[in-house]
């Protein structure tokens, strides 16, 4: 086969891939703004007068404008906690990996497997224990209970990507700040901190997508003071029929701000995606 | 490192501050508002209306948490088993009533001093108040007062059936009037007819796995050939469910499978029946009536103006007897132990009772257990299918109610939806049910 | 001298240094990992029902443990697991790698069309088996739609016992496969140019170049992509809970939809202990093997 | 400034030895060049003074003070490290200013040291660059530069040169000994390399495998090894080392080569002091105290030129010595002008004033 045939081949494959992988998320963003008639057609229609009712059914209260619908609700829990458990899962991270790359603790390997271990367990198989223990402890339903349990998970899977990459940084860094009358603390924030900072946008770009998308824990954990958006969507079937229009519009509220964030964030994703695998 | 301590507090503080927004303020004794947590359904919609005539009346805000249907359970029970003090009132599943009794796990408060004190018994139909709020049966202790009285029936499209060319088709085919059928043998032949693949299908069931769906569509049917769960006064369940009345019944439901649309072996609650009816695909619809205000609304339904209802039907058993049985749907005001304003609660559940209150909640489209208001033309001419459901109230019958009916549920629901798509025989899967069924009671200590 | 460093400041030691990161991270973890699971090892050897606070929980010994060793159910569902495990995980490998190659070359808005295939695995599974069912509806589903011509009559994917788990490894693959993708594509991107110039020079053919250069230096990684994508489907409850919660039957009821309906629907809290931890036991002999690989991999790297 | 006292040093990494119980002062004002292969432990040796290494055992002071147990911030030194460390995200005024920051000096003072440093080091326009976009020289200056702003009591250098190319090498090490000359700054300096050890060190401390082999200036260590490993490391070429024993040459006592025509009488005092050692003896001579002779002389050793290496400035010849296992090389250097053909005959002779003699069992010098 000659080369430009083949080239030609390649990228009209490519072509149908990316048809492929897209046609789903182009039908449910198509489908968040038909109503319930198109929806529902057969043949499925491609062509549609679109219409902002769905959307408007979830951010809008009937008759009272602007105000926090439920679904809005559910939106600010997921940004907060999401937020939060990615700030704080990234900071102890960032330290426990500097640590663990930096210091000689005994032991060394079998922490950082009991660490990773902990991000391989079941969210089904902890989530009882769990249940139980935020029952007594009154964390039951709120913020704070699912940002420290989406911290402690994203947390293992933070110091296992860190570390690699705190150990590409060469201590003589540190080591300069610590003689020019540094203490290792300032040269950890003001010469570790400011070269990590690659890493530290792969690693968060990933803790908040699995916190975002949580589903088990935010399930059985919250009921609704501090529900997230997965567990609510596919609450959104209306009465009386299914909703497919809401729930699309729903979902893709929820998709595009990570949509967005990722498509920021997609130099660095390639580095984390590969665990610093590939040295550079 | 001034700013690492910086960011440190910082992230401190806000969690401490999350941590006091997360916890809900207690409040005082006597609420300006309750929560009523309830299903995603139009009756929980015509609640919210309701609850703004008693705001009005009590300055007490009314709010109705409306949860979708095959969640329900699971989170009420989370909140219930996280002692979480988020809903005043709970309108709860009649099956729930043992496992949140006193007998049992104990959330609900009972109702029975407080009932006798507040309440005139008599007004309300017997039916209901045993299978929405009495527990254990015939023991005259309540848990729940009837809030929501509901029944499988069916949806018809009219047009189908009133269509001279069918009408004439049909008689030529079986020799008697098309008509909403009076039984289940009538019922297979008219979806029979109408199955004219793939722009329509006779009719759409409950078949599916999601919470009670195919225990809900199946159990009126046994319970019609003659079958039972199990023997009322020993709990015996081996022989009793898995009789031949039982098997038979179970292979003429399966046998009404080709007679659906693809894909109903999902079919589910208040939608995929509903869905495939609006969409023109099918000629009759199972679902309890609260579903059907969809259907009769026409931006919905499409044949709104052309669509009937009946209650399920009877049916001819094994033994050519008829019996006429049909799954109660509905669910009870119940106030659960966690909730900080039970008195609250009460008074709005005492006030929802009286009758005025009663008639303006069935005018809204709530089906009522008040007996003087049942039998009145206002209600009986609110809706299209008020009639119908009237219909339906004395043959209603429920599911076990004992505090294991959670694993009880599983084993039939997947067992029959098996059955349903091919899975199993109905023999195997009868004889299942009642296998998993006997080790159940018998843990629980039913069976001796 | 001009500046004085007279001042001592009390900086902390390396130690305490040490001390002060290591020890938040491994507390949290502890107290919601380690402290929660022992507790669920003590609830495993009674008889308890989280929704009934007020029965307290009564010891039975390995009551719970034999019980689920003689339960046909459970290791149907194990068996489930593992079906869904092997053709996700191999499908996700051919169908990733298979894209990366095609990828692998130079061409405009590569950069584009890479991110955007990798979307599918931004998304919440949870979302994403809601809106395959939408997509997968026998009735007015697209995918009914676009295959009709072929199979002149409607799939009931998800609802049919022959084709709800394949289903599932559809969806399941045109989730993950853009990560095995974006994996093996920084895995050939990483292999040095040069060496396939001296392969060029020396006339080797592509298969050659493909077999003796590209694979064994890709390997280690794609191993590591391989094994990410075990663990995560051996977990795999969301996505099926949405679409199937396990049905029709109990043709897609894995170990976790199994573990979560005893726990959460069914109360038999004991019981589901017990269940957790005869999934944890596997669970951590399957992991330990894959990190100390891991470990062994990224050693070598 | 300041002078540095090493006690007993003693330093594992795991299992491995890195220092071995090195004592020494460095004295103030005093340039000294820790000298030695890789894994000498010279490199431990300067971590461990500035802070950066943990002693197993031993202590440091610095102007009499023990540093054991204060970070390296306290103890008042500059590090210049052989990759630079250079702050990847500071520009080269920040790279300067950085060490000032740290002791909340006032921008006016820093901003004119920061200059005045820049001045001298010639990299006034690179102030505003990052150091990616630096040449090799200019980092190695602005490195040299973070070290000089602090006015540190101690500069400790771990190979500073090694990463520059050989020109660049050149000139770096005669401003950076004119430097710290007008600093008069106390400096220990730690090279592989021994001629910058020779050319920059007032004294030299030759390190291997953790011990402190020979400390003296310059010419000391390079005409008075005191062992077999200072012999053979400094100098270039190396100094010829010939095992040999005692023996006699008719009646005088010499030192002989067996099976060799090398054969050189020596006095009969030395002959006495080489006793002890007879059988195991190294004779060293360097190669230019290796004369030559195109004709024969008496006493002189025949030998054949093996290759010539003319340099320029000198020629090295590689002088084939008897034969079969007996045969070995030695280099002489001599002048440029010398010229010789392959395999042509040649006669030397050693300067007997500057031979140097040692035990091979314990690798000392006999003297």
């Amino acid at each position: 086969m000659n080369g430009r045939l083949k080239r030609t081949l390649a990228l009209t494959a490519v072509g149908v891939v990316l048809v492929i992988y897209l046609l789903p998320i182009y039908w449910i963003v198509a489908t968040s703004f038909k109503e319930y008639g198109d929806i529902l057609a057969r043949p499925p229609r491609f062509l549609f007068v679109p219409t902002l009712r769905n959307y408007a059914a979830l951010f809008l209260l009937p008759g009272q404008g602007l105000q926090a619908t439920p679904f809005a609700a559910r939106l600010l829990n997921s940004v907060i906690i999401a937020s939060f458990s990615t700030v704080l899962a990234i900071a102890l991270g960032t330290m426990t990996a500097y640590a663990f790359s930096r210091f000689r603790t005994r032991g060394q390997s079998d922490w950082l497997f009991f660490i990773l271990s902990t991000r391989m367990l079941p969210p089904v198989v902890v989530v009882i224990p769990v249940f139980l223990m935020y029952r007594a402890l009154g964390l039951f339903d709120t913020h704070v209970g699912l940002i420290m349990l989406y911290t402690a998970f994203n947390v293992s899977f933070a110091v296992w990507l860190l570390k690699g990459f705190m150990d590409e940084i060469p201590k003589e860094y540190e080591e300069a700040a610590l003689v020019d009358g540094y203490s290792r603390l300032q040269a950890f924030v003001r010469v570790v901190l400011p070269q990590a900072v690659a890493g530290i946008a792969a690693t968060s770009v990933f803790c908040l997508i699995s916190a975002w998308n949580e589903f088990a824990f935010a399930l059985v954990l919250t009921q609704r003071t501090a529900q997230t958006a997965p567990p609510y969507i596919p609450s959104v079937v209306g009465s009386g029929a299914t909703e497919w229009g809401r729930i699309a519009a729903g979902t893709v509220a929820f998709l595009l701000p990570v949509a967005i964030f990722t498509f920021i964030m997609r130099k660095h994703l390639l580095r984390g995606a590969t665990f610093g695998a590939l040295k550079r | 490192m001034r700013h690492c301590w910086m960011a440190l507090a910082g992230g401190l503080v806000a969690l401490a501050l999350m941590a006091g927004c997360g916890r809900k303020p207690t409040q005082a004794t006597k609420a300006q508002k309750i929560t009523i947590a309830w299903a995603q359904w139009a009756p929980a919609d015509y609640l919210s209306e309701l609850g703004k005539e008693y705001t009005k009346q009590t300055g007490t805000e009314v709010m109705v948490e409306q949860i979708p249907w095959p969640q329900y359970q699971d989170k009420i029970f989370a909140a219930f088993a996280a002692g979480d003090s988020t809903y005043d009132i709970v309108v709860g599943d009649s099956q729930w009533l043992g496992r949140c009794s006193a007998l049992a796990g104990n959330h609900y408060i009972e109702l029975t001093d407080w009932m006798k004190k507040n309440l005139d018994a008599s007004s309300i139909v017997p039916q209901a108040l045993m299978n929405l709020g009495e527990y254990p049966k015939g023991t005259g202790r309540y848990w729940a007062v009837p809030a929501e009285t509901d029944a499988v029936g069916f949806a018809y499209r009219r047009d189908l059936f009133e269509n001279p060319k069918e009408r004439a088709a049909f008689k030529a085919k079986y020799g008697r009037d098309l008509a909403p059928p009076k039984t289940w043998q009538e019922l297979r032949d008219i979806a029979a007819f109408f199955t004219r693949p793939p722009e329509l299908y006779g009719v759409a069931l409950y078949f599916g796995k999601q919470y009670d769906t195919v225990t809900m569509g199946f159990q009126e049917v046994m319970w019609s050939f003659g079958g039972a769960y199990d023997d009322p006064k020993t709990y015996r369940v081996q022989g009793v469910l898995n009789d031949d009345a039982g098997v038979k019944a179970l292979q003429f439901y399966v046998g009404l499978k080709p007679f659906t649309p693809p894909g109903s072996e999902s079919f589910g609650i208040g939608k995929e029946c509903v869905d495939a009816f609006n969409k023109g695909l099918v000629a009759m619809a199972e679902d309890f009536f609260a579903f059907f205000p969809g259907l009769a609304d026409p931006t919905k339904n499409p044949h709104a103006k052309v669509t009937g209802f009946f209650p399920s039907p009877a049916a001819i058993g094994p033994d050519g007897k008829e019996r006429h049985y049909i799954s109660i749907g509905g669910q009870g005001f119940s106030v659960p132990r966690y909730s900080k304003n039970q008195e609250t609660a009460l008074d709005f559940i005492k006030w929802f009772c009286q009758e005025p209150v009663q008639l303006k909640w069935a005018s809204l489209g709530g089906f009522t257990a008040n007996k003087k208001v049942l039998a009145s033309e206002k209600f009986l001419s609110a809706t299209p299918y008020n009639r119908a459901f009237a219909a339906a109230f004395p043959y209603l019958r429920d599911f076990y109610a004992v505090p294991q009916y959670g694993e009880l549920l599983t084993v039939t629901q997947t067992e029959w939806n098996a059955a349903v798509n091919g899975q199993k025989s109905a023999q195997v899967a009868m004889d299942e049910v009642a296998k998993q069924h006997t080790a159940i009671l018998k843990k629980a200590g039913f069976i001796k | 001298m001009t500046v004085t460093l007279a001042r001592r400041r009390r900086a902390l030691s390396d130690y305490q240094v040490k001390m002060l990161f290591l020890m938040p991270t491994l507390l949290l973890l502890v107290g919601m990992n380690v402290f929660p699971l022992i507790w669920s090892l003590h609830l495993s050897f009674h008889d308890y029902a989280a929704d009934m606070p007020g029965r307290p929980p009564r010891a039975v010994g390995v009551a719970n443990y034999t019980a689920l060793l003689h339960d046909p159910n459970l290791w149907r569902n194990f068996q489930v697991t593992a079906e869904f495990v092997v053709l996700a995980v191999a499908a996700q490998f051919l169908i990733g790698f298979g894209v990366a190659l095609l990828l692998n070359r130079e061409f405009k808005g590569k950069g584009l069309i890479t991110t955007l295939i990798l979307l599918p695995m931004m998304l919440s599974p949870a979302v994403v088996g809601l809106f395959w069912k939408l997509i997968l509806d026998p009735n007015w589903g697209l995918l009914d739609f676009l295959i009709r011509p072929v199979t002149h009559a409607s799939v009931p994917w998800l609802t049919n016992d022959r084709t709800a788990l394949p289903a599932l490894v559809m969806i399941d693959t045109w989730m993950w496969s853009p990560f095995m993708m974006l994996i093996s594509l920084a895995g050939l991107n990483a292999v040095p140019r040069h060496l396939y110039e001296a392969a060029e020079v020396d006339r080797a053919s592509g298969w050659f170049k493909f077999r003796h250069i590209t694979l064994p230096l890709i390997a280690p990684l794609l191993l590591l992509a391989l094994i990410f994508r075990t663990m995560d489907a051996f977990k795999l409850f969301d996505m099926v809970w949405v679409a199937t919660e396990g049905g029709p039957g109990d043709v897609t009821k894995t170990v976790s939809v199994g573990l979560y309906v005893q726990a959460f629907r069914e109360w038999r809290t004991g019981e589901a202990c017990a269940l957790a931890y005869v999934l944890l036991v596997v669970i951590i002999a399957l992991s330990s093997l894959y990190i100390r690989w891991l470990s062994r991999i990224r050693g070598e790297a | 400034m300041a002078h540095v006292r090493i006690e007993n040093l003693v330093k594992h990494f795991d299992e491995v030895l890195a220092v071995n119980g090195i004592s020494l002062d460095v004295r103030d004002r005093e340039f000294t060049v820790f000298l030695g292969p890789s894994g000498s432990g010279k490199t431990t040796t300067l971590r461990a003074i500035a802070g950066l290494e943990k002693p197993d055992s031993g202590d440091i002071y610095i102007d009499d003070v023990r540093v054991n147990d204060l970070p390296p911030a306290d103890r008042d030194i500059a590090f210049v490290f052989q990759f630079y460390a250079l702050y990847p995200h500071l520009s080269v005024y920040d790279n300067l200013a950085f060490p000032l920051r740290a002791v909340h000096m006032s921008k006016a003072d820093l901003d004119e040291r920061v200059r005045e440093v820049a001045r001298v080091l010639h990299i006034e326009p690179t102030l505003n660059r990052k150091p990616a976009k630096l040449s090799g020289g200019e980092q190695q200056r602005v490195a040299l530069g973070r070290a000089m702003v602090r006015r540190p009591k101690v500069f400790l250098m771990d190979e500073p040169l090694t990463n520059l190319d050989a020109k660049m090498r050149a000139e770096m090490r005669a401003k950076l000994k004119r430097d710290q000359s007008d600093l008069g700054a106390t400096t220990i300096y730690v090279t592989h390399d021994q001629v910058e050890a020779m050319s920059m060190g007032d004294r030299i401390a030759v390190m291997d495998q953790g011990r402190l082999l020979q400390v003296g200036p310059p010419e000391q260590v390079y005409d008075h090894p005191q062992n077999l490993f200072v012999a053979g490391f400094i100098g270039s070429p190396a100094m010829n080392l010939i095992n040999c024993q005692l023996g006699a040459e008719g009646d005088r006592p010499a030192l002989v080569v067996p099976g060799s025509p090398l054969s050189l009488s020596i006095a009969s005092d030395l002959a006495a002091r080489l006793e002890p050692a007879r059988e195991r003896l190294v004779l060293g001579i360097r190669p230019e105290d290796v004369h030559l002779s195109r004709e024969s002389r008496p006493g002189w050793i025949r030998a054949e030129v093996y290759v010539t290496e003319p340099l320029g400035a000198e020629t090295i010849v590689d002088l084939h010595v008897g034969g079969g296992d007996a045969a070995s090389i030695l280099r002489a250097r001599t002048l440029p002008t010398f010229r010789a053909a392959i395999g042509e005959p040649i006669w030397m002779e050693f300067d007997r004033e500057r031979m140097h003699c040692f035990d091979r069992a314990s690798g000392q010098a006999i003297s």
